[in-house]
């Protein structure tokens, strides 16, 4: 208590500080007499009032402990939810804390809550859901029953995306983009159209398996996209059996493969034999030997192959 | 073993499992024995069954100029390292090597001008040969230190040990190899200067026996070492 | 398998362990190198070379050295090697033998045919070159021979541009140079009466060459003219397929590191500093022109070399890349001869030879170690020996 | 204790000095390893005689291999006894009957056997 008037007095002038220094001294040879008068400047309680216990809900014990084991999980778990562990009876552990220490058990387990489970989608579940569904289903076209039928006669394909958002807007962005791919070998074009085709759509086509991929994404709606998409692809088909007048200036390294019968190749031995190639014996191996040497590209056996192919050609010992 | 030490043991177990080295610098802890590289060697521990011993020694990784090559030779390893400059292996390797390749050339022409068929075999064709005799031949037997008396400083010839001479002997070599024309190829003037050593002459071994001279002069100061 | 276990465990590295084996071991241990008779063969007369020599060394007279190789066509490293040696031999190898005996049965009633000598750096295209020049000398061949295609493109001594074609570019002193050594390769054929020009040419107003004259005095005047040089390899080029048409002469064109005609640029500047390009060349035209296939009675051995081009090119050693399209072209339809490393065969023979030249002190385990360390690149090989 | 700030601290003396014991009258129970440095001069003698027989016959090594033998063999002895003979005073063996002792080893005696008090 002293202390404490102490302390106030502190931050006084030192007049008053002097003043009061007296007068603590004064009460202090009465103090056992009569009650001290407590000045009180900082407020403090003097008696603590008992802390309000915080009333917890009171916690049910986990529905788990309550399941007939021959319930129906479907019923349970009826929709893609996260995980809960007072809801799933299965003793399922996740996660790593120490060495050597069993992963945490499955109360209060981020890590499984994390990760997206497919509770909901249990094979009896599966089943029921299919059986309700069938009587919307039609039966399944005769004539379609493999693949490769499916693709000789639906050789198109078009693709978009339907996904509805949780935003206050639920419309998808991407809905209206539409990816169109077919076969090259679908349509029906002769050599020079297929040349002119694959120029034209250049790497929207895939040589690897053969599919040509056009995404249309300009317009705002998916059918327009749509509509654009299947216009580019008629304009494409027809464009490329027309034949321009300048076509006819194409030289062999416009070439995309080596083509022996218009190369200096051919007229370099029909020079030097003085004839036409078709009557040079062993023209054709030559021939194939360049081939094969400049589109393959350059390695020990095409070399090799075109070094014996000269020599028979020239007629020298091997 | 390893594993657990470094939470639950003492510093004192610590320090068992771990002996470090004496210089503190080295990789490898002191109980690693150093790499046995040379094919010969291997074939005689094979056949005497240390390396049965040895197989399961910690042992050193091998130096990147330790090979099994039959052509490794210890002191040749030696004298590119005394010649190589700020860490430059392949130029001191490839200047070694030229000038082997040049010492093959003159004494192959030695030999190639030489009629009789005696004396063609006393020319000596192998440039690992001459190098060797040529470092033996300008190895010094003393060398001059300086010793400070009565504020008077003399150089005073002491005895020297093998691998200081061998030092001082490669290193005059390669002074002598390095005094040219700019127009001369280092290799060209080395290799010359290790067949005149081999041959006992040449300015290296002049070097040499100018030391002895110094060493005999000052023969009088012999009894003033540090003491 | 203990000892190899054993000897692993003794080199083994911390804390993981790359296993250095002994180098001798890695190589094929078990089969014992085949080795032929002799490595050298008395046959010296590269007319006679079959494959019953290959692998093994003949020795080049050193007349015909000195006449055919005094000014270049042997590479320097080859040089220095003879000298030390005392002697100049040449392993005969497939490819020449291949190309000596193609040579051998070409018709030469029909086109001229063109061989192509390609493979990696240092596996002795130049060398095989030089024993075909030998083989074309003893047949009796006129030899055009150009030691190396890059001297004029990519370190040409001077440049001018040329009087008889606009835009294009001379090599003066590399031209005379060349007609020195096509002389003095063919000084003995050059002294044919039959050899006389067909056309007059004008050099300028007062200097002419007029037609009829033996072919010496066309050559003698390039050099004597260094103005004229270059035109006058041109010329000569022309002359030499006439006369070759004409039968008068059978000849032999060799031309080293060939690819250097069709390589995009060179060293060559303009006065204005522009890169030419190598068509702009005079003397390009000239063995472009060899090279073609238009004429009779004669022959093109040539070879592609990464080195005649830039360093950042060396991509392949094919010649189809090498060459170009247009090159490809210009040389189609052409006999490519591959060289290749040395067979096991070759490599001992080598090993041998050096060691009979004392190059190479015996030593057990040597051939083994070399063969793995040069990987059978003859070059390589040569460079290891220099030092053991 | 240090001798020379002990007499600083006494002050001029004046007669008749006081007897004042400023350091123990008893002997330090170590020794100091100054005086321990031998000599390093060695195989003088052979030197002298290397010398003698270079100078006969100008400087060739080859005419005096006997004389250079014996000197590389003298100092190499050298070496070696100096270093056993360090390698076993840095471990402190006594040997028995020894007269003159390192002081590693004079310090162990004086350690085992302390000035009474």
């Amino acid at each position: 208590m002293w202390n404490i008037i102490n302390l106030s007095c502190r931050c006084n002038n030192t007049k008053s500080h002097i003043k009061l220094w007296t007068s603590t001294i004064f009460h202090r040879s009465f103090s056992e007499e009569l009650e001290f008068r407590v000045l009180n400047l900082k407020t403090t309680r003097t008696q603590q009032s008992a802390r309000k216990r915080l009333q917890k809900p009171d916690v049910l014990p986990p529905r788990t402990n309550k399941m007939p084991i021959d319930q129906d999980w479907g019923n349970v778990w009826p929709g893609p939810r996260s995980f809960h562990p007072a809801t799933v009876p299965l003793p399922i552990r996740q996660g790593f804390t120490q060495k050597k220490a069993a992963p945490p058990s499955k109360y209060a387990n981020a890590e499984l809550m994390k990760i997206p489970n497919f509770l909901h989608l249990t094979p009896p579940v599966i089943k029921r859901q299919c059986e309700s569904l069938k009587r919307f289903c039609t039966p399944w076209p005769q004539g379609l029953e493999t693949d490769d039928k499916c693709e000789k006669y639906f050789p198109l394909h078009t693709a978009s995306s339907s996904y509805c958002y949780s935003s206050p807007s639920i419309r998808d962005p991407l809905a209206r983009i539409v990816t169109l791919q077919l076969k090259l070998s679908s349509l029906q074009l002769n050599e020079h159209a297929k040349d002119k085709f694959r120029r034209i759509v250049g790497d929207r086509y895939n040589e690897e398996n053969d599919v040509v991929t056009i995404v249309a994404d300009r317009c705002p709606l998916r059918q327009q996209n749509y509509d654009y998409a299947m216009y580019l692809l008629t304009a494409v088909y027809h464009e490329s059996w027309n034949v321009e007048e300048w076509e006819k200036n194409k030289s062999d390294l416009d070439m995309e493969i080596y083509d022996w019968n218009v190369s200096r190749s051919k007229k370099n031995i029909e020079s030097i034999f003085a004839k036409s190639s078709n009557e040079i014996l062993k023209s054709d191996v030559y021939s194939n030997a360049v081939t094969s040497l400049m589109n393959e590209g350059e390695n020990d056996y095409t070399v090799s192959k075109y070094g014996e192919a000269v020599r028979e050609l020239l007629q020298l010992p091997p | 073993m390893f594993t657990r030490p470094l939470l639950l043991s003492s510093k004192l177990e610590l320090t068992r499992c771990f002996k470090f080295p004496q210089n503190g610098m080295s990789q490898y802890p002191s109980y690693y024995i150093k790499p046995i590289y040379s094919n010969d060697k291997q074939t005689d521990l094979i056949k005497s069954g240390e390396a049965q011993k040895l197989a399961h020694v910690p042992t050193r990784a091998a130096l990147n100029d330790q090979t099994s090559s039959i052509y490794h030779d210890d002191l040749i390893c030696l004298l590119v390292n005394y010649l190589m400059k700020d860490g430059n292996k392949l130029l001191a390797r490839d200047l070694v090597e030229k000038t082997m390749e040049k010492i093959k050339r003159v004494q192959l022409e030695k030999y190639h001008k030489l009629a009789n068929e005696e004396e063609k075999e006393k020319v000596v064709l192998n440039p690992r040969a001459i190098i060797h005799q040529a470092i033996t031949n300008v190895k010094p037997i003393l060398q001059l230190t300086p010793i400070k008396r009565g504020g008077v400083t003399y150089q005073v010839p002491v005895p020297i040990t093998d691998r200081r001479s061998q030092f001082l002997s490669m290193k005059w070599l390669i002074e002598a190899g390095n005094e040219k024309e700019r127009t001369v190829r280092f290799y060209d003037q080395f290799a010359y200067e290790l067949i005149d050593a081999a041959n006992n002459t040449g300015r290296a071994v002049k070097k040499k026996q100018d030391l002895h001279k110094q060493c005999e002069m000052n023969r009088a100061y012999a009894h003033y070492r540090w003491s | 398998m203990l000892n190899s276990l054993v000897r692993r465990s003794l080199l083994r590295k911390v804390p993981v362990q790359p296993i250095i084996l002994p180098v001798a071991h890695l190589s094929l241990e078990t089969q014992p190198l085949e080795r032929l008779q002799s490595f050298r063969t008395s046959e010296n007369n590269p007319l006679n070379h079959s494959d019953d020599h290959i692998g093994q060394f003949y020795t080049i007279p050193s007349e015909h050295k000195k006449k055919l190789f005094l000014y270049g066509g042997l590479p320097r490293s080859y040089d220095t090697q003879t000298k030390t040696f005392n002697e100049s031999c040449l392993m005969i190898r497939k490819p020449s033998v291949d190309v000596i005996n193609c040579l051998r049965h070409v018709d030469y009633s029909k086109p001229a045919v063109r061989f192509i000598l390609y493979g990696k750096k240092g596996q002795g295209k130049s060398l095989s070159l030089a024993h075909i020049i030998h083989y074309g000398y003893s047949a009796g061949f006129l030899i055009v021979h150009v030691p190396w295609v890059g001297g004029w493109l990519r370190r040409c001594q001077e440049s001018s541009i040329s009087e008889f074609k606009p835009g294009c570019i001379d090599t003066n002193l590399d031209a005379a140079a060349w007609l020195v050594h096509f002389k003095h390769q063919n000084s003995h054929l050059l002294d044919n009466p039959d050899l006389r020009t067909t056309q007059d040419h004008v050099w300028s107003k007062r200097e002419s060459t007029p037609k009829d004259v033996p072919l010496g005095e066309l050559v003698d005047h390039g050099i004597n003219r260094i103005k004229f040089a270059s035109q006058c390899i041109v010329v000569l080029a022309e002359e030499i397929k006439q006369l070759s048409r004409e039968g008068k002469c059978k000849t032999l064109v060799v031309v080293d590191g060939f690819n250097g005609f069709f390589y995009p640029n060179t060293r060559i500047l303009t006065e204005k500093k522009e890169v030419v390009h190598p068509k702009n060349v005079t003397v390009t035209e000239a063995f472009l022109n060899l090279s073609r296939f238009d004429w009779k009675n004669g022959a093109a051995v040539v070879t592609v070399d990464e080195l005649a081009i830039a360093e950042k090119d060396h991509i392949s050693h094919f010649p189809r890349y090498l060459l170009g399209r247009d090159g490809f072209e210009h040389m189609d339809p052409f006999v490519p001869v591959a060289v290749p490393t040395y067979t096991k065969l070759e490599f001992t023979s080598c090993m041998d030879y050096y060691r009979e030249r004392r190059w190479v002190l015996p030593l057990d385990g040597q051939d083994e170690e070399l063969q793995f360390l040069s990987a059978m690149n003859p070059y390589r090989l040569m460079l290891l020996c220099n030092s053991v | 204790m240090r001798i020379l700030p002990a007499l600083w601290a006494r002050g001029n003396p004046k007669e008749p000095v006081p007897f004042q014991e400023i350091l123990p009258l008893k002997l330090r129970p170590f020794v100091s390893g100054k005086g321990d440095k031998t000599s390093n001069v060695c195989c003088l003698y052979e030197m002298s005689l290397v010398f003698g027989c270079l100078k006969e016959n100008e400087f060739k090594e080859s005419a005096c291999g006997r004389e250079i033998k014996s000197f590389q063999e003298c100092f190499t002895n050298y070496n070696k006894q100096k270093y056993i003979t360090k390698e076993r005073e840095a471990k402190g063996i006594l040997t028995p009957g020894e007269k003159r002792l390192p002081y590693r080893q004079l310090n162990k005696l004086l350690r085992m056997y302390p000035n009474e008090k």
